[in-house]
């Protein structure tokens, strides 16, 4: 069986490399990706939006759409993993055994764990304030909020981290930051632009276009955060406590 | 009150963080140490009963006290560094065994520095804590050193001189039944 | 000092390898996740030294510190699914272990 | 001058480094691994870092100093990590009871020397 996985792997191996013969080089000025459409983005998404990093308003304003889905579809998985596992208590049924008892609480993890989520929440939001200037953004900041409750998770219990964000919250802002996304999108509709042309706020809030752009960007990061910070926490609790959300790893 | 502390050192490391003193990227840094002090403040202060000016002074015995464990840590290594290369004689040093060592510190701030600073010294690994006894893996008998004896050790002594001042009269206490 | 820090991030990759094997030939789960910890925590450095190259340090050094704190958390998830799920694990390394004998 | 700071810095990391690498290959046990893994590490990371903080300072100005800083605390996250996770690792190996490595011909069980002292 792993025999024919290796060979399997193997082949597939060759034939992509044999594709990727075809791909332009790496940085190829003449490739097709990067003969107009590139240097647009280059010479004028600093203009147009004001952001620094062009990654980011590439991401977050040029193809908002695609983002906007894209948390969409962590948005899906975390429910369906919610419908799969989640056990409410009428249909309860042991599936993990329960953790062995241990003897003494685990005070090391505990206090390393006291000292480091301040600390890794802080960063977190920097990541996302400053999604602008350095690689960041709302994707990776959520990652970091959420494992930082999970990092509570592991060492108190989950029944420590519910309690200080409970499941309805977690579920309700995960929601919450897809509708925001879309709400900033929405609203520049409203304003006469098209969907998630952030210079419609330009006007309303009384700055330039390219900032109103930046601030539009910052808005749609922080709803991508609240979502992906959710559905991580979500997606833990659900598979370390097989849904039952009792005691976890 | 701690929440005010816990405030002012986040936006401290959150200017580390940020290198921007523009006023709309120091608002947002308020805005999320105001967040994030309302979610950790009660985290990272448990225990209450200390004022401030206590925990400056045990946060300066605590930078005295990194000088002596760096050094242990650079001893640490080197000891590792010899059994590794010790070719041979690899099998002839090693001796591991576990065993208890009952500590007579009270708080869990200074179980947590305790046990890993035993982690980083020369030979000796804490397991785990159970209540005031601590599990610690030793690589050879000389490696466990004045841990394994009944007295307290050189390392407890030096972090209850930090945490627990009030503590210092059991200290002694056990010293002399020692 | 380039060249210094080209061949300093090359040894530390072939020691990488070299704590590779330690993953890859096991013999516990556990030995596995104290090697991933370790390539883990030099990556963090790998990150850095790549960012001083470039002359990006700001930059790298974002990437390096949630490089910290996820492997962090990353083997602490591991070891503690471990100490929940040994039963399973420990009857495959006799086994395995068995085979090898 | 600074170079030759930030070279002997980098240096003592790679060669704490390489002493870690050799002790966690050839080590007997799990829980001797356990120890090349816990106190090498952290050193080396640090030593390793902490020269390429000071490397970056050739450029002195706010800037420089402030990621300085950055990596400065990445320095303190492994300090504090770095030995509670090695401390995680143990501790599951320990409640696994993952087999001892003894001294050949040593007379009893490592475990049994548990209960000895107390």
């Amino acid at each position: 069986m792993k025999k024919t996985a290796l060979l399997i792997i193997a082949v597939l191996g060759i034939l992509l490399l044999r594709a990727a013969e075809d791909l332009p080089f790496w940085g190829d000025p003449q490739s097709p990706a990067s003969v107009h459409l590139s240097d647009y983005y280059l010479e004028e998404s600093y203009e147009e939006t004001s952001v620094p990093n062009i990654v980011t308003s590439v991401l977050a304003d040029y193809r908002g759409y695609d983002t906007m889905f894209e948390t969409v579809v962590i948005f899906c998985a975390g429910i369906t993993v919610l419908i799969v596992l989640r056990r409410t208590h009428r249909r309860r049924a042991k599936v993990i055994s329960p953790r062995p008892e241990r003897p003494g609480a685990d005070i090391i993890l505990q206090t390393a764990a006291r000292l480091l989520v301040p600390m890794m929440q802080l960063f977190a939001l920097y990541v996302v304030a400053h999604g602008h200037h350095s690689p960041g953004g709302g994707f990776q900041g959520g990652v970091i909020l959420g494992s930082s409750l999970i990092l509570l998770a592991l060492s108190y219990d989950i029944q420590m981290a519910l309690h200080r964000f409970k499941e309805k919250l977690v579920l309700l802002f995960s929601a919450g930051g897809v509708l925001l996304y879309a709400a900033i999108g929405l609203a520049c509709l409203f304003l006469g632009r098209n969907f998630l042309a952030y210079g419609a706020w330009a006007a309303l809030l009384g700055i330039s276009e390219p900032e109103a752009h930046s601030h539009g960007m910052l808005g749609v990061e922080i709803g991508v955060a609240i979502t992906v910070l959710c559905i991580m926490f979500s997606l833990y609790i659900d598979l370390a406590s097989g849904g039952d959300l009792d005691e976890g790893l | 009150m701690f929440i005010t502390v816990t405030f002012i050192l986040l936006f401290i490391l959150w200017v580390l963080f940020s290198g921007k003193f523009d006023l709309f990227h120091l608002s947002l840094g308020a805005i999320s140490c105001a967040m994030v002090a309302a979610f950790c403040g009660k985290l990272l202060f448990q225990d209450k009963s200390r004022h401030l000016g206590g925990r400056l002074a045990e946060a300066g015995r605590f930078l005295r006290y990194l000088a002596w464990l760096l050094i242990q840590i650079v001893q640490a290594n080197f000891h590792v560094i010899g059994l590794a290369l010790s070719g041979r004689r690899l099998r002839r040093d090693l001796d591991p065994h576990i065993f208890h060592f009952k500590t007579v510190l009270r708080h869990d701030f200074s179980k947590f520095v305790l046990a890993n600073s035993i982690t980083l010294t020369p030979g000796t690994v804490t397991i785990r804590i159970h209540g005031d006894t601590l599990y610690i893996h030793a690589i050879s008998k000389k490696a466990a050193g004045d841990l394994a004896e009944d007295s307290i050790s050189e390392m407890e002594r030096r972090v209850g001189h930090i945490f627990e001042r009030h503590n210092l009269c059991f200290i002694a206490d056990k010293d002399n039944q020692a | 000092m380039t060249h210094f820090f080209i061949s300093s991030g090359v040894i530390i990759l072939l020691l990488m390898f070299v704590v590779l094997y330690r993953v890859v030939k096991g013999p516990t789960p556990l030995d596995r996740i104290l090697g991933v910890n370790v390539i883990g925590t030099k990556t963090m450095v790998l990150i850095v030294l790549i960012g001083t190259l470039y002359e990006r340090v700001e930059m790298f050094v974002d990437i390096a510190l949630t490089y910290a704190l996820l492997n962090f958390i990353a083997s602490l998830a591991a070891a503690r699914f471990f100490q929940r799920h040994k039963k399973i694990h420990l009857e495959e390394e006799e086994r395995g272990e068995g085979a090898a004998c | 001058m600074l170079d030759i700071l930030v070279i002997i810095f980098m240096v003592m990391g790679l060669f704490f480094f390489f002493g870690t690498t050799v002790g966690i290959v050839r080590f007997p046990d799990f829980y001797t691994r356990t120890h090349a893994a816990g106190k090498g590490d952290t050193l080396s990371v640090m030593l390793m870092l902490f020269g390429l903080a000071l490397y970056n300072l050739h450029h002195l100005s706010p800037a420089t100093l402030l990621v300085s800083g950055k990596i400065v605390i990445i320095c303190v996250v492994v300090f504090i990590a770095s030995p509670t996770a090695t401390h995680a690792i143990m501790d599951a190996g320990y409640e696994a009871k993952v087999r001892h490595w003894s001294r050949p011909g040593a007379p009893k069980d490592p475990q049994d020397n548990s209960g000895e002292k107390q």
